[in-house]
């Protein structure tokens, strides 16, 4: 377990600063930088060049990239461009929506899929349960703006049950925050659950026929504890790693359900700093993004272990 | 019996709306032809599917649109779904591969989707074949870590050791003994990527990546509706369900062959089949 | 939705407005940050010597009253006594001097004028002198434009070029700064140490400003969807959706829409680079020839009443630049013509025209896609690159005759040329001339508004000679609010003298 | 009243070209408190009966009964679902055949045994699964209690899936080869407690297995099923002594015991001659060597193997050194995981050494691993695996299972692998129509029969043999040492053959290993470990080795 954390730790940091790297040249091949995007079309090359360095952007690219580096490695990630705020608390202040919509999005379409498809794995001949598992397939494609868009037609517009946008904090304000959450959790279920029913189906059917189902259900135990306790466990794995990766795409920018329900999140702020070549921001904002994926897939890896004991013994 | 009918006529469905798209367009109008003086016309017999904003007609845009959407739909997924399932395989099976191979994959996801793309796009310029690499680079990964996860599980059953008692090389075993086992996975893949592409391609144009205007893709022509889907709802639904229908056909055809490919699911189907028929 | 009348009732102290505003203004500091956002909540908190009235014509605001010398080279401007900072420390000469410096350093307009300055000084605590080296016809409407807003002299010492953080952001205004949730929200506050000046309302940021409302929350909506749901749901009180929203919102009796002052001037700018397809005058006519410009009005405009079929750069709301020149060259659409003098030009047929645009509006896109259609009609291909406006900026720049034509707005209630993005053009497109230059001076040397209304409209019968830019119509501003909302002058997100109806 | 009441029970599967009957109009009946045993050839539906009373074979194939199950009374076939798992646990139990399968392979021991208990209850069934383990002889209890299924060996599994039916009390037990991976010491204590069970209980038991000693222990009666028929059924001595049909007789006949030398080959079932009502069985007369014995011995030296880390670590395989030179038939047995099945993994260098080599030959095993070429040590040593089903990919034919060494090592391809195959699935006496089947839907006598195929394909020199006859009826294993022999008289081949038959092996082999508890504690021939056991367990195991009543002379049998 400590050996697996201490490597664990170790690709962390090799995947930080992979990723920091990669990104901190990739932004600047793209044409474009935040002096321009603040001056705009009409600006003289002149006063371009002198906001630039008056932005700590002259000097070559190794240069730029070894200053940052040294300072990223004090734990200072530099100050934003467009903010003129230290990367660390803007990128802090909008994680905590991002990640309760993840969280909150995950857990629930992982609770939601487990129980549409034990469903229907118990009860095959339920008509509803059927026709959720069949339909489940249709929630991957359908557009997530339109869903957000209709769902807020219909509840906050003409119903006016929920907000139409808005995000307060879970902890510090839950009465505004949960309905202002429930319109893009759903958009986020629907999307998730879909994918994850497919994932988890499939996998329990390649455990339907395994041998051990019948002492279990020689035991006496009911069809539904039978799915619950034995075929569901063992059948887990390919879901939690498809929970993991979505998780991480989850953080890495839900931009549109955030810029529709007006969800101050990272993946919102990430569009924002690109828009404005925010340098210092959009590669805060990546490094904070990478850190959250591999703590992500550490818990998957640990899951993984717990669930299949093969995986943990070797 | 039962199967085989549903995988003929989702696949003849699928094969029509292929064909439709491939032919059509020959016979149709320009869709790039705008009429603004008939814009956001609602579905009539002119146009059976009404017009967009530029009064372009709705029908003859989803019709061509799909040439685009499919195909590069169609190449996205098998290229991602071919990547992912390779390195997946190789990753799961081989230990000393799966350290570096997942860590280039984990650094690999946990690097931002748009800038990824913008990147790709903007070295190599907007076109059908960037963004045919962007997606395939922006899910690979995905699929990747899916199928290592199921292979993981197969490798540790006692029948590979067997096949290496038998002589059998590692990829050889890797083709013959794991491959099959998570072949199923990978049509569930398959479906996923497939929807994914379909949609996300919409999300690319609306950053300027994917497929130039005006050449329409299903994706495009949603985000391209966007701003009318209270004043004129059919230029979002139109394709909307456009692509549904072609997601839901699809995982019909993925669940009929994974049938045809796992003899093990037919017995289940023949299991499910007399359940459902007796009590 | 029903038309804001005279009939508000009495003023009503308190409360809160809830405006959605497009973007996190980003920084509070108007020289640094000439955005749009940072404009509209700099008006709120900051004050300038003057200040634009409803017809944008500039009135003295922190200024008492001024003298002009004989030859128009010195003007004597004494400051209003009683006006403090929101920090209570008192307006001085030397803070109106710091301002007025940064700005000819730092601001795009102030470096144009900067020029023909000679010198800015203090006279006493109240009076500041400024020395032309040159007379200026357009130096009060110039002291009225975003830029010259008055900030303490202290806060200004060594200010980077990225301009000032939000500790800094104190101006003389009625609203203050509150708090700031960056990418999510901004509250202004009243300011009580306020003192307003006597005259009546003159309209628009000039006048007399009485802080009714406690509170001003600008919340940051990006998504045109999200900002209509909101103020239908009434998330928020006051939005500026795009013109796309129009008719709809203008349907809805739960809203009230009313047009704003001004507008955007709408245009496709050829590229006079060698180099590009549109270097030679003969391309950019047949370009102006070909485009059927009602047409491509009605496919993006949103409504007939948010479009102004004229090829003026500024509008008809400002009367003192809005010229009729040049009418005649915007009318002219010839299809057939345009192909012919294509061709002339060294494009023929089946050549490609490369379009660099932006989705960071959508009209931009539009337009792009109908150039391109109307382009194909007569043979002509073409290659349009779409990015984000950054991108597309950075693409432009970078390569100067690698693209042909890029489709940009500009806002059509500014008061002086230097302030004209329309005019100020060349360093993008390589459209500056001698012609250009020479009847900029004759503007600026003006001694009253006919001789200046004259050169005005050379400068726009020149536009449309030289075809810098092509306009493609003029598209008003509408404003979307609450029917609580009341004692708004419809003057962009000015809400001073507003207050909420109980 | 009779417990239990088979009224003429036929199950047929449904497949695509009509029904297929694989137990056809079966009647026989069961008091409480007491116990059947059915024997019979593999593959005669004896699992599929046993399955089909207590209604699980529902779930895995497509089959549908006719007939009656009456169980106290009640008709189990006309059970809702619902009411049917009432029955099930509690009043009908059942062991099944392949243990390790059977387990759930993500499950922790613990977990299986109490949770058929309430939660309240839990406390309670956790001491009841110690004390079950500690009788089915797993002393270890709490390190057992924690261990996965893939941890323990497979006589360890077989106990704990013995626990796992004991452990609600059911009314009716059905064992299905209960005993088959357990050494003869456990297998006595095992059948005590069955023993003990009845009469605590009045637990009645349906006990299937191949070992007539067995049978000749625990039965009050008897059943024969050959071929989905039931042939014969009556008391225990009845059948044992007189048995009335010729394939009873001909089954008993075959039955290995101490004593008589096997060596010259094993009697076997001639259908033919069955079918024609005549004294069955046919011994095999193998020929005479006709080559000479040359190659490398496999040399074992001091060989370790511990799992687990320090601390939790357990030593599987303890210095064990031993040879087996070319051509030498060698015997282990030995305690239920005492590591023979690890040896035979190390040996087939399907597991590293934790210390000590392996040589055979130019290959060695180290703790490094393989050295040398894989392909030829593959070619010449193969291993049959102890548990067949987890060993055969549920994907694959019985015919590509066994044609996999065939293509890998010798390359065969076309009509010529067809064939080969073809002669293998003969070899190994399984029916043709094996060939075309996967195998989930063999028997597992006809698994394990695939899994030797395989084996033998590659005409290998040396084979590690983890109880290749376990779950075969005698006249098969008859049939498959005979075919081993046969291959032995042939061509060079060395076997190690793990078993816990001790007849068997001590009727065949040309010397015996036994090992306990890691250790090989002694090595000798087959007369002289019978005859003069030297070791303390040696001595437990003959004492504990089921026999036969003695048997009425064949000619009496014949009458
Ligand atoms: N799931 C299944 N699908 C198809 N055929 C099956 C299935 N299970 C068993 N059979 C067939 O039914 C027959 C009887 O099998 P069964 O398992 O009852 O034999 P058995 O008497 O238990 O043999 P053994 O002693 O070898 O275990 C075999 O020929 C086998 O091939
Ligand atoms: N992968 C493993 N991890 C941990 N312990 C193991 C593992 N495999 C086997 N063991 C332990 O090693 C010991 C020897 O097991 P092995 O399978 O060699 O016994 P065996 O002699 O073959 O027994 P049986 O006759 O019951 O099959 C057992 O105590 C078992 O629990
Ligand atoms: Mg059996
Ligand atoms: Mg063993
Ligand atoms: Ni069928």
């Amino acid at each position: 377990m400590t050996r697996l954390l201490l490597r664990r730790l170790r690709d962390l940091l090799v995947i930080l600063v992979v990723v920091g790297t990669m990104m901190f040249f990739v932004i600047r091949l793209i044409p474009g930088d935040p002096a321009l995007a603040i001056l705009g079309p009409t600006a003289r090359p002149a006063d371009v060049a002198a906001l630039r360095s008056a932005m700590g952007l002259d000097g070559s690219l190794w240069e730029q990239y070894l200053s940052w580096a040294g300072h990223v490695l004090h734990g200072d990630f530099g100050s934003s461009i467009t903010y003129h705020q230290p990367v660390l608390g803007v990128v802090l202040e909008h994680i905590p929506p991002t990640l309760t919509l993840a969280v909150l999005s995950s857990v629930i379409s992982f609770l939601l899929s487990v129980a549409v498809t034990s469903w229907y794995a118990v009860s095959p001949r339920n008509p509803l349960a059927r026709a959720l598992d069949r339909l489940s397939a249709l929630g991957m494609a359908i557009p997530d703006f339109w869903i957000s868009l209709v769902l807020v037609l219909v509840f906050s517009v003409t119903l006016r049950w929920l907000p139409s946008s808005g995000y307060h904090s879970l902890f510090t304000d839950p009465v505004q925050a949960l309905p202002a959450l429930v319109l893009p959790l759903v958009v986020l279920v629907i999307g998730q659950t879909a994918l994850f029913v497919l994932t988890l189906r499939e996998s329990m059917l390649g455990e339907l026929p395994l041998a051990y189902l019948r002492t279990a259900r020689a035991k006496g135990l009911s069809e539904s504890r039978v799915m619950l306790r034995h075929v569901l466990p063992n059948a887990l794995m390919p879901l939690i790693t498809q929970l993991g990766s979505n998780f991480a795409m989850l953080v890495g920018g839900i931009v549109i359900i955030e810029s529709i329900f007006v969800i101050p999140g990272l993946g919102h702020l990430l569009m924002g700093a690109v828009s404005t070549r925010d340098f210092p921001l959009i590669q805060g904002v990546t490094l904070f993004v990478a850190l959250l994926f591999v703590l992500v897939n550490l818990l998957v890896d640990l899951s993984y272990a717990a669930i299949d004991p093969k995986v943990r013994v070797s | 019996m039962r199967r085989n009918r549903t995988l003929v006529l989702a696949a003849g469905a699928l094969g029509l709306i292929v064909l439709i798209v491939l032919v059509l367009p020959v016979f149709l109008p320009s869709v790039s032809a705008t009429d603004p003086v008939h814009r956001l016309l609602p579905p009539s017999a002119a146009h059976l599917l009404g017009t967009d904003s530029y009064g372009r007609d709705v029908a003859s845009r989803l019709v061509s649109g799909g040439r685009a959407s499919l195909g590069l739909s169609a190449l996205i997924t098998v290229c991602a779904a071919a990547t992912g399932l390779v390195i997946g395989l190789v990753s799961g099976f081989f230990r000393a591969a799966d350290a570096v191979l997942m860590r280039v994959m984990d650094a690999w996801m946990s690097f931002p989707a748009i800038i990824l793309a913008m990147a790709l796009a903007i070295s190599l310029g907007a076109s059908l074949w960037t963004e045919l690499i962007a997606l395939t680079v922006i899910f690979t990964p995905f699929t990747a870590r899916v199928i290592r996860s199921r292979v993981l599980a197969v490798a540790s059953r006692a029948y590979i050791g067997a096949a290496r008692v038998s002589g059998m090389g590692r990829w050889k075993t890797l083709l013959v003994h794991v491959f099959p086992n998570v072949l199923p996975l990978a049509l569930v893949q398959v479906v996923v990527l497939a929807a994914a592409a379909m949609l996300v391609d919409g999300a690319m144009s609306f950053l300027g990546l994917g497929i130039a205007p005006p050449t329409p893709t299903w994706g495009n022509m949603i985000a391209e509706g966007r701003s009318y889907l209270v004043t004129a709802p059919w230029l979002v639904v139109v394709p909307g369900v456009t692509i549904m229908l072609c997601v839901f056909l699809l995982n019909l055809v993925g669940s009929a062959l994974r049938q045809a490919v796992d003899p093990r699911a037919r017995t289940l189907h023949e299991l499910q089949r007399l359940r459902t028929r007796t009590t | 939705a029903t038309q804001n009348s005279g009939t508000d009732g009495p003023p009503v102290r308190g409360g809160n407005l809830t405006v959605a505003v497009p973007t996190d203004p980003q920084s509070l500091d108007m020289v640094a940050n000439p955005g749009q956002v940072t404009a509209q909540i700099g008006n709120m908190m900051y004050e300038k010597l003057f200040e634009v009235d409803r017809d944008f014509t500039a009135r003295p605001m922190l200024v008492d009253n001024y003298t002009t010398s004989q030859d128009r080279l010195v003007y004597t401007f004494t400051l209003r006594k009683d006006v403090t900072f929101q920090d209570g420390n008192p307006l001085t000469a030397a803070d109106v001097v710091a301002s007025l410096d940064r700005w000819r350093k730092a601001h795009r307009t102030g470096q144009l004028v900067s020029p023909d300055i000679d010198s800015i000084t203090a006279g006493d605590p109240h009076t500041v002198q400024l020395r032309l080296k040159r007379p200026r016809y357009p130096i009060i409407d110039e002291l009225a434009s975003p830029g010259t807003e008055i900030y303490e002299a202290k806060n200004l010492a060594g200010l980077p070029a990225t301009g000032f953080g939000q500790d800094k952001a104190i101006g003389t205004g009625p609203y203050k700064l509150k708090s700031w949730d960056i990418g999510q929200q901004l509250v202004l506050q009243r300011y009580d140490g306020y003192k307003s000046r006597s005259e009546q309302d003159w309209g628009g940021q000039a006048g007399a400003k009485h802080a009714y409302l406690d509170t001003v929350t600008y919340k940051v909506v990006a998504d045109q969807d999200a900002l209509v749901n909101g103020l239908q749901t009434g998330q928020w009180d006051h939005a500026m959706p795009t013109n796309d929203q129009y008719e709809s919102l203008k349907a809805n009796p739960a809203v009230v829409v009313h047009n704003l002052p001004g507008g955007n001037e709408n245009v496709i700018i050829p590229n006079f680079t060698k180099g590009s397809r549109f270097a030679d005058p003969r391309a950019r006519q047949a370009l102006n020839l070909l485009l059927d410009k009602p047409a491509i009005n009605a496919a993006t405009g949103g409504s007939k009443d948010l479009t102004i079929e004229t090829g003026a750069f500024a509008s008809p709301d400002n009367k003192s630049f809005y010229s009729t020149a040049g009418e005649d060259v915007y009318r002219q659409h010839d299809p057939a013509r345009a192909k012919q003098l294509l061709a002339e030009a060294g494009v023929p047929a089946g050549s490609t025209v490369h379009i660099v645009t932006t989705n960071s509006y959508p009209e931009f896109g539009k337009w792009a896609v109908l150039l391109q259609d109307e382009l194909s009609k007569i043979g002509i291909q073409t290659k349009i690159d779409t990015y984000d406006f950054a991108t597309m900026l950075g693409t432009l720049t970078k390569d100067p005759a690698g693209w042909d034509l890029t489709t940009l707005f500009f806002d059509s209630a500014l008061t002086s040329p230097a302030q004209m993005p329309a005019l100020t053009l060349g360093t993008l497109n390589g459209s500056s001339s001698a012609e250009l230059d020479a009847l900029l001076a004759q503007f600026n040397a003006s001694t009253n508004a006919d001789q200046a209304k004259s050169t005005v409209d050379k400068l726009q019968d020149l536009t449309w000679r030289q075809l810098s830019v092509i306009t493609l119509s003029q598209s008003r501003l509408y404003a979307a609010y609450s029917p609580r909302l009341k004692g708004y002058d419809n003057f962009y997100r000015i809400f001073w003298n507003s207050w909420l109806a109980p | 009243m009779a417990l239990l009441e088979l009224d003429r029970l036929s199950v047929g599967l449904v497949t695509e070209h009509g029904d297929r009957e694989l137990v056809h109009e079966l009647s026989l009946d069961l008091a409480a408190g007491r116990t059947l045993c059915v024997v019979g050839e593999s593959g005669s539906g004896k699992t599929v009966t046993a399955l089909s009373i207590i209604r699980l074979l529902e779930f895995v194939a497509p089959v549908r009964t006719s007939g009656q199950i009456r169980f106290d009374g009640e008709d189990l076939t006309g059970l809702s679902p619902d009411r049917m798992r009432g029955y099930r646990g509690r009043r009908l139990g059942m062991i099944f055949q392949e243990a390790l399968d059977s387990l759930n392979p993500a499950q922790r021991v613990r977990r299986q045994l109490v949770e058929c208990y309430p939660r309240h209850l839990r406390e309670q069934a956790e001491a009841k699964a110690r004390a079950l383990l500690t009788e089915v002889g797993l002393t270890d209890t709490e390190r057992v209690l924690n261990l996965y299924p893939h941890q323990m060996s497979g006589g360890m599994q077989q106990r704990v899936m013995i626990a796992l039916a004991l452990m609600s009390d059911p009314d009716l037990l059905i064992a299905d080869e209960p005993t088959t991976a357990l050494d003869v010491t456990t297998q006595a204590e095992i059948l005590a407690l069955f023993d003990r069970v009845r009469r605590d209980h009045g637990t009645a038991c349906v006990f299937i297995t191949h070992d007539m000693g067995v049978a000749a222990q625990v039965a009050d009666r008897i059943a024969v099923l050959y071929r989905g028929k039931l042939v014969e059924i009556g008391d225990r001595d009845e059948v044992l002594t007189a048995p009335s049909h010729p394939y009873t007789r001909a089954l008993l006949a075959c039955v290995p015991q101490l004593g008589v030398s096997r060596r010259e080959g094993f009697p076997t079932i001639s259908e033919a001659l069955l079918d024609k009502g005549e004294v069955a069985t046919e011994t095999l007369v193998l020929p005479p060597h006709e080559h000479p014995v040359d190659g490398a011995p496999l040399v074992v030296d001091g060989v370790s193997k511990v799992y687990g880390r320090s601390g939790r670590s357990l030593r599987a395989v303890d210095e064990v050194s031993l040879e087996i030179a070319p051509g030498e038939f060698f015997g282990l047995v030995g305690e239920s995981g005492s590591g023979k099945t690890t040896l035979g993994r190390m040996i087939s260098a399907l597991e590293t050494p934790t210390s000590g080599t392996i040589s055979f030959g130019a290959h060695r095993c180290t703790p490094k691993g393989l050295l040398g070429s894989e392909r030829e040590f593959r070619r010449a040593t193969q291993l049959i695996f102890q548990d067949p089903q987890s060993s055969l990919d549920p994907r694959h034919t019985a015919a590509r299972i066994i044609a996999e060494p065939l293509r890998e090592l010798i390359g065969l391809r076309g009509s010529e692998l067809d064939s080969r195959v073809t002669e293998l699935i003969a070899e190994v006496g399984l029916p043709a129509d094996t060939a075309g089947k996967l195998p989930a839907q063999l028997s597992g006598g006809q698994r394990q029969r695939v899994s030797i195929a395989r084996a033998i394909a590659a005409e290998p020199s040396l084979i590690v043999a983890d109880e290749p006859t376990s779950a075969l009826d005698v006249s098969v294993q008859g049939q498959v040492m005979n075919l081993l022999l046969h291959l032995r008289r042939t061509r060079t081949l060395s076997l190690l053959f793990i078993t816990h038959n001790l007849s068997l092996v001590l009727s065949v082999a040309d010397r015996v290993g036994v090992m306990y508890r890691g250790e090989l504690v002694e090595v000798g021939e087959p007369e002289q470990i019978r005859l003069a056991p030297r070791h303390e367990y040696t001595r437990r195991l003959l004492a504990a080795n089921p026999e036969l009543p003695r048997l009425p002379e064949p000619g009496l049998l014949n009458r």
